[in-house]
């Protein structure tokens, strides 16, 4: 199998995907002959010409209501929002439409569309290229969202949801874009939406994490390892629909729960996943279930180190899972 | 939705006019001489069942009021006055062209083929209802209809309709979108978005401006500083049409020669048909609260069903005799499409969990289930 | 103490607020003469003139962006949104504007804006006049969101948020503006953002809730008195900040929670303060932390009443909350 | 932002012209008969001050290169090319006037009086920045300096300055804002919010677009199908004028009558400065991936410092000996404030918990205790 980075392995699913469905479309600022400002899609305007992979106005408004009648028409566009914190002069046409068009329509249409977007901070990118808004479109029912941790997730989570008949919001943490190297399957490589990914086994505490922090997690676990401490570590890869079961059956053994994300804590995704088993399975914790997340504030810039969840914030998170730490 | 015959030389037309375009005056005498069927390419017959269909029309509105009224319908907005836009725009376009219509247009949809009983079962959410009364009176669609649903959201409707407009050049179909909005429309960022992508794409996409000159309560003039909606064109490099939308003959002119044009990849256009509001904003609205009686009595008298029946019996194609038989075969075709609509009962709840994705996961699954325990327990009367 | 319903209780906020400071403003689609769709600024332009209560075009991007700009110079703008579920041409001003100019300029520039709009179901609306989505300004750091469910409250509260420094999102249940009469303090009335209310002593089970779920939820104290089963009901009033050490108090008396909001389950606002229990508090747990809500989908029409949450539904998450039920 | 002196018959100006307006041509001759102090108001101090700035723009931009480059800075966005539009505007304005920059006007808001050292220090994020280092570089502003921060989202300085204009318009300051951006940000639905709502509260606002030809790296054609952005201010009932931003002298004097015209309460401008980007987008862009070298070269020939040092020259207010003299005091001043901006060292953290809003709340508190815990564990070395 090919090495791949995140980007490469993205780069292959969309080109996997447009030289296999004549309904694939790929847009954006700057995707056509630039390639997107990540390069994600270079080549691929040379590759498919410029009706399938193309440049938009900047405006994400107009990116994502012609998605949406794209999509409603029968296409299966892959709008790219340059960065996720531009979406929201877009909102209106996921929330308001991708979102709702199938339950409102009685089933008449439906929206296969996917929205990619660079996510995530550490990168020096400040309040506006480094957030981690993914709450605001789990709550929203009607769309779906996934958020890959490895270059081989990437690509068959991508196709997976370029294949999915709901719409999609896709997001890809920038810092793993060149950070990270594996080998990904060529050609056909699908994995389904919805099942989490065991990361690592471990008997002392589940932390429940997705996209980097999967990573950052890891760090820890290695580090706790040398205090005895043993983590289950389970990379939810789909938010929506989430692999709630995956979640239980790990916390059957552990019965302590910790969630590690990046974004604000309150009304987080993380906070769901602590709701939901404090409803479902309170009689499996024994102890606190705890949030390690950003804090409740706009992203800084020249301080963001201490912004993002690190080893030590998780770490100490793990020890107040344990009652460890107050 | 039936193809016409296109024939004849078309009389010219020019965009960014200052005042609006016509060919019928106010009372529905041609301003200028035309024949319909040459230089319109509307044969007698089809003229006559543009007219049929105005009234038809109307006729639906007015049970619309009459159920809203009663209480079997939950709300009414109405599209008395607008008849003359709406049905002649309807009636220029072709069988594979594409509507994204908004909440006055649901009375005329019976012209892109749903049938009456569809249209009031929409108004009253039972289960004849394309969209399983999941929507609000006033929102009908269908996919069979190339009808897309309205979602409520003023303006979405040009946006969401570009982007089909973009399908369709992709997929080379000829067919062509219109969009649906009144001119409060215009002021939403959708509308922005739309016009300037179908400018920079050439996309097969007509905009079509209802201006009834309130946006509830808010005036034209407060809307917008531009001289004319049509104007904003402009902004965008497409042309802006503006029309006097009570009368049907140019309201049908025009789009034809629009979408014809974008059809054959001239790109998009813009119309703006001046109208008026002759009822409240909705049934849910007081308009005595912003208007004066003069103004509405004013534009009662500029009524475009009065104008159309002026011009056709000009034409000798109207009588008095005509005109009863065609409300009485109306008023039976309305009532029996409105008992049909009633019988349908009402839209199943499990449906409901199941159409939000193409599959039900597993946490609207747990969530029917407790749904049901839920209506069993208050079946069972605890 | 004169009598008002809810509608009249915020005009009279509006009013006094309006006469005792002139920076503040009043603006939105229909405000002016039509005195708004729901009737709440009705009088207002006539007494203090089309400089202080004005409509606009119809554009909440721009509604919205103008208050943020007048905000920023010194103004305190009250901006109304005819229905919440229409805010979302709007939604960049707010999240990348309104809650973020303080710490982003350093603390040179604050936004000391209200939005003021009607939400909630159970009128007939259908999906897009019915909506809950206070989750989508709760995750959203440097914003405030304030959910009366009194007429007294609706007036004190929306006193507090206009003269509050930082951008408040004020909702009301357009099922209440008629509703509900009560007596409301003339004048000077002001109720603290952050402070929960006591809407009944009880001993079992503490039901966290607000808005007109607040009502939906007395009710169901009511049946299950019958049935020998105690409510303690906290009526949150401010959702950011949220009043925890109220939740945490009650809890220790009743060791059973449940929460009832009629927003969309996932990731929502209920989510969020079962999190916050399950996280600081979990010993004091003696059951599952239960949340009574809408269900993850868009806000149906015709069968609206199998949506929103009833004494029923309240009741049956009681009893699970006691594990009476499975 | 002294107040200067006005006098004078101003050169008439028409808006929606198909060619730019300029007093200069390419190479920075006079293209009319005029002089500066009678018709534009500019004294010869003044003038020669206004190319000083200039290149004191163009020099404090390179030394931003050089600390992106270093490492010091983390990012750079350039404005090379852009002096003429940005500076030549800036001047136009009066101390009761606001603007809303973007990312392109940092480099020059010396003109606004904030300190060279404070451009650097928000550049390098260190504690002299008025931002305390919460932004990237690339988006200062300073209240004391009538300037609004600018914050990342293309087209929002055009909405919610909008909404100051309305504020200064409440107040009746006789103040003016000027909002800007590039052509790109004509696209986000902001700037039609912002033209819209002018338009219609006849508002005291001036749009100023510097349009360089390229977003990133989508061309101006691909942005819009409008012939000019100019022509969009129709759109809006406003007018819009389109000027050669690469002539400082016609952006002064648009810009100064503009705002006259808005501040005597004739309502907004939109104003396009046609100039081009001479740096790749910014440090993170690589430009030759969209446009060819030739391109790049033609436009350096005509550089907009170039034709104001001829006009000044030809005036007999400049020579090489001034010239040098200038870029020797420019460097020094450049590197002084580099120097101060450094030594400020790094913002506070505990500020960053203090001002999300007026009073900290009680979860951020919380949020505060355990940052210090993980703080504190960190430096003990755990
Ligand atoms: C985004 C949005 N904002 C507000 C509303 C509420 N609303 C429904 S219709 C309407 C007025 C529309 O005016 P106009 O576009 O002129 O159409 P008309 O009703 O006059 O035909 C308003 C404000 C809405 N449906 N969507
Ligand atoms: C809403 C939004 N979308 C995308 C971006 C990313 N972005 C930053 S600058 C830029 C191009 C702007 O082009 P233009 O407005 O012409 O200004 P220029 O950079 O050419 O001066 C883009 C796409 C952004 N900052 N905000
Ligand atoms: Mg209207
Ligand atoms: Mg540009």
């Amino acid at each position: 199998m090919p090495v791949m980075n995140f980007a490469q392995a993205l780069r292959d699913a969309l080109r996997y995907e447009l030289a296999h469905d004549d309904a694939v479309v790929v847009f954006g600022e700057d995707v056509g002959k630039r390639g997107g400002v990540f390069n994600i899609t270079e080549g691929l305007q040379e590759q498919f010409g410029e009706e399938r992979v193309f440049d938009t106005p900047l405006d994400e408004n107009g990116i994502l209501g012609m998605a949406v009648g794209m999509a409603v028409m029968g296409l299966r566009p892959v709008a790219e929002i340059q960065f996720v914190d531009y979406l929201w002069p877009g909102y209106d046409p996921l929330y308001s439409e991708a979102a709702k068009i199938r339950f409102r329509s009685g089933n008449q249409f439906h929206v296969p569309m996917v929205v990619r977007s660079p996510y995530g901070g550490l990168v020096g990118g400040g309040l506006y290229h480094s957030q981690s808004p993914e709450a605001l479109f789990a709550h929203v029912a009607g769309l779906k969202v996934v958020i890959p941790s490895t270059p081989s997730d990437a690509k068959g989570l991508l196709i997976a949801s370029i294949r999915d008949d709901d719409p999609v919001v896709f997001l890809e943490h920038k810092r793993m874009y060149y950070a990270l190297k594996e080998e990904v399957p060529e050609g056909e490589h699908v994995v389904p939406l919805g099942k989490a990914r065991t990361v690592r086994e471990g008997e002392d505490v589940t932390v429940v994490t997705y996209g980097m922090m999967v990573h950052e997690t890891l760090k820890a676990a290695e580090k706790l390892e040398k205090e005895g401490i043993s983590l289950h570590i389970l990379d939810l890869r789909t938010l929506i629909p989430f692999d709630g079961d995956a979640i239980l059956h790990s916390l059957e053994r552990t019965g302590r729960l910790v969630i590690v994300a990046e974004a604000p804590r309150t009304v987080s995704f993380a906070s769901e996943i602590a709701a939901f088993v404090a409803e479902a399975a309170v009689d499996l914790l024994d102890g606190p279930v705890v949030r390690v997340t950003g804090w409740d504030m706009p992203f800084p810039f020249k301080l963001e180190k201490h912004y993002m969840p690190n080893v030590t914030r998780i770490a100490r998170g793990v020890k107040r899972a344990l009652s460890l730490l107050p | 939705m039936e193809a016409h015959k296109r024939k004849g030389v078309p009389i010219p037309i020019q965009p960014f006019t200052e005042e609006p375009l016509r060919l019928l005056d106010e009372q529905g005498n041609p301003v200028v001489d035309f024949d319909p069927e040459e230089h319109l390419g509307l044969s007698p017959s089809r003229l006559v069942k543009l007219y049929e269909d105005m009234v038809l029309t109307r006729e639906v509105d007015r049970m619309c009021w009459l159920l809203q009224r009663s209480g079997k319908a939950a709300f009414h907005i109405s599209i008395t006055g607008h008849e003359g836009a709406i049905v002649g725009s309807f009636y220029a376009l072709r069988p594979e062209d594409w509507i994204n219509g908004y909440y006055r247009t649901p009375p005329a949809m019976h012209v892109r083929g749903i049938r009456l009983a569809e249209i009031f079962a929409q108004l009253m959410g039972t289960a004849l209802d394309p969209l399983k009364g999941r929507q609000m009176p006033g929102h009908l669609g269908a996919k069979k209809a190339q009808s897309f649903t309205y979602g409520s959201g003023v303006g979405l409707a040009h946006v969401v309709g570009m982007g089909m407009a973009r399908a369709l050049q992709y997929r080379k179909t000829g067919g062509v979108v219109v969009t649906y909005g009144g001119e409060g429309s215009t002021s939403e960022p959708h509308f922005h978005s739309a016009l300037n992508f179908a400018g920079v794409y050439r996309l097969p996409l007509v905009v079509m401006i209802v201006n009834n000159q309130y946006a509830i309560s808010v005036p034209r003039t407060q809307q917008t500083a531009a001289k004319t909606i049509a104007e904003k064109g402009k902004a965008y490099g497409l042309p802006g049409f503006y029309l006097d939308g009570n009368d049907p003959l140019i309201v049908y002119h025009v789009m034809r020669q629009a979408a014809d044009r974008a059809r054959a990849g001239g790109g998009p256009a813009l119309i703006e048909a001046l109208t008026y509001r002759l009822d409240p904003h909705s049934s849910a609205d007081d308009d005595r609260k912003y208007r004066s009686e003069e103004e509405v009595k004013h534009w009662w008298e500029r009524d475009t069903l009065k104008r159309m029946r002026h011009f056709l019996t000009l034409k000798g194609l109207w009588d008095e005799e005509k005109e009863e038989a065609l409300k009485e075969r109306v008023r039976l075709d309305v009532e029996r499409a409105v008992e049909e609509a009633e019988a349908a009962g009402l839209p199943r709840v499990e449906e409901l969990f199941e159409e939000v994705y193409g599959e039900r996961p597993w946490h609207l699954t747990r969530q029917w289930e407790e749904l049901q325990a839920e209506m069993q327990e208050q079946e069972g009367g605890h």
